[in-house]
């Protein structure tokens, strides 16, 4: 198999498994129906069922059991309504027979429609192969036409790749690794205002260490720059008694003091 | 500006383009009071008789040579793309039923939509996002390009034969299952 | 083959070929009984007035758009390529991020971002200046334009998949690098 084909092809069906070319119960479902000739609008299920159901055990099914759900659920209710076309209980019953083979013969009828369409579109001339457009030299084209090309699925394959190159969530990543700044700073309000004590720079930061597991440095640095920010709003004052002492902050009244 | 002259504005840049031109950025070209429509019903009439026709595609308006000459150009025919039927019918579910889920387009197919083939039908420029659903989960829906349009020669989804037979049989019925 | 079917088959094949096509090649197109030279001077004619001229060089034609017309033409300054990777990154991250810095970018990136991509972006009106962050520095912030929704045809930026949404489409990254 060349490169082009496996490209064009769905090398990888995923949920249904192609029975002798089939794709899923519907499409093997309208070819039986085909082959008989039905009207779909007059769907004879009871015929259809048997045949489906003769199908399933013609074919080497069983050993793909496994991956024939879409299979499975077709055929046990296609039984069961083949069970109820011929022992009738109840009115209610019957009723509801008809409306699935109702709903059955639409779903084969819109299928066989859109597969009518699908070879109607495919069947049209087409650009390159019976209509062809200009090549006129382009030499002087403006510009912009050229960069509009951009098509939103560019922009999010675009995000996508650097999603998963970095492993990212969709919010900013590092979260985890850095104490962000904003992060800090809102720590030291709420820590601020909820003790009356004086408190440490290296009180806090031990906190948050503790609380958030971000490496113990980097907490240092973002609490401290947090310490000069919220400082420099006047929210804050801090003092240090002497070189490498301990470094400590206090609340700053502004209340008037009539 | 006269008629004329518009058709020649229009006439010029179409002539040197390859992909379909919006009739909006056409008009920006032209003086507010030529009326685009007119123009572009004289033009087309203009071309109809000739070796290069003006098609409408949607929104936009692109030239390309008269269909009964493609015996001209057999030598540029491309090697023909084999799309699988997955993608083809995907297609034509996206064409009739636009916009429409992924959901929506298996409950019509019986079957997953295959990994790859969206992707194929985008990296095609016949399929993009179309707006969201407003139903639960606001899932993502698809509608076909004016590209598309330009490929399959068809001057706008009105094209498509029995679109309304198709839509009166709606898309989510119920699955049969959960009857 | 009247003189009306020769004018078309010319009309095409000019029109398809960036070249001028020597009347020799042309001739071979048309049965031995048409006097090209005959048709040559009416499609002369014919295209005299209109927006697009056929022109002889040397013993070819060629088609090229009328030189009143220069103007529709004009050569901007921006090179011609496809958005850059770069360029495209840093619109979605915005898009995806907003209101981001130029910091966040880079973080969400690994790599700087350089300001020619950003000024692309803003020339391209896909991009503008949002509020300042309040955190040190207080550095600006980029966010997307209603242009950039009104282009991709969004109606927020709520409207764009998410990655897992994508995935789950069957979207593939692996081609993210081809241009």
């Amino acid at each position: 198999m060349n490169d082009s084909t496996e490209y064009y092809e769905d090398t990888k069906p995923e949920l249904h498994v192609s029975l002798d070319g089939f794709e899923g119960p519907l499409d093997l479902l309208l070819t039986l129906a085909k082959s008989q000739k039905v009207d779909l609008k007059k769907l004879q299920l009871g015929i259809l069922a048997e045949q489906f159901l003769k199908y399933l055990r013609d074919q080497r099914f069983k050993s793909k059991l496994e991956f024939v759900g879409d299979y499975l659920v077709m055929a046990s209710w296609l039984t069961l309504l083949k069970s109820q076309l011929i022992i009738p209980e109840d009115e209610n019953k019957e009723e509801n027979v008809d409306k699935i083979n109702e709903l059955l013969a639409l779903r084969l009828q819109r299928l066989s429609l859109i597969r009518e369409k699908a070879t109607w579109l495919f069947d049209r001339p087409k650009l390159l192969q019976d209509f062809f457009p200009s090549s006129i030299d382009k030499n002087e084209k403006v510009i912009k036409e050229d960069l509009l090309k951009v098509q939103i699925s560019d922009i999010l394959k675009a995000y996508m790749g650097i999603v998963d190159k970095k492993n990212y969530e969709v919010s900013l990543a590092s979260k985890e690794e850095y104490l962000f700044l904003d992060k800090a700073i809102n720590f030291i309000e709420e820590q601020v205002k909820e003790s009356t004590a004086i408190l440490s720079f290296a009180n806090l930061v031990k906190a948050i260490h503790v609380s958030s597991g971000i490496n113990a440095k980097r907490c240092a640095a973002s609490i401290f720059c947090g310490l000069l920010e919220y400082t420099k709003l006047g929210k804050i004052s801090m003092k240090q008694e002497g070189v490498f002492a301990s470094l400590e902050l206090a609340k700053v009244r502004n209340e008037i003091k009539g | 500006m006269n008629s004329q002259n518009a058709q020649r504005v229009i006439e010029a840049l179409l002539f040197t383009s390859a992909e379909p031109l919006s009739i909006n950025s056409l008009k920006k070209k032209l003086p507010d009071d030529v009326d685009i429509e007119e123009v572009i019903e004289t033009l087309q009439k203009h071309y109809e008789p000739r070796g290069v026709n003006l098609k409408r595609v949607g929104d936009a308006l692109v030239l390309r040579t008269a269909k009964d000459l493609r015996h001209l150009f057999i030598k540029k025919e491309v090697t023909k793309r084999n799309l699988s039927r997955a993608a083809r019918e995907t297609l034509a579910i996206i064409a009739y039923h636009q916009p429409v889920t992924k959901l929506e387009i298996e409950e019509i197919r019986g079957v997953t939509v295959g990994s790859g083939t969206i992707d194929l039908l985008m990296e095609l420029d016949w399929i993009k996002f179309g707006r969201r659903k407003s139903t639960p989960g606001r899932p993502i829906t698809f509608q076909i390009t004016d590209h598309f349009l330009d490929y399959f020669d068809l001057s706008s989804v009105k094209d498509l034969p029995g679109v309304k037979e198709l839509k009166d049989l709606g898309i989510s019925v119920k699955k049969i299952n959960r009857v």
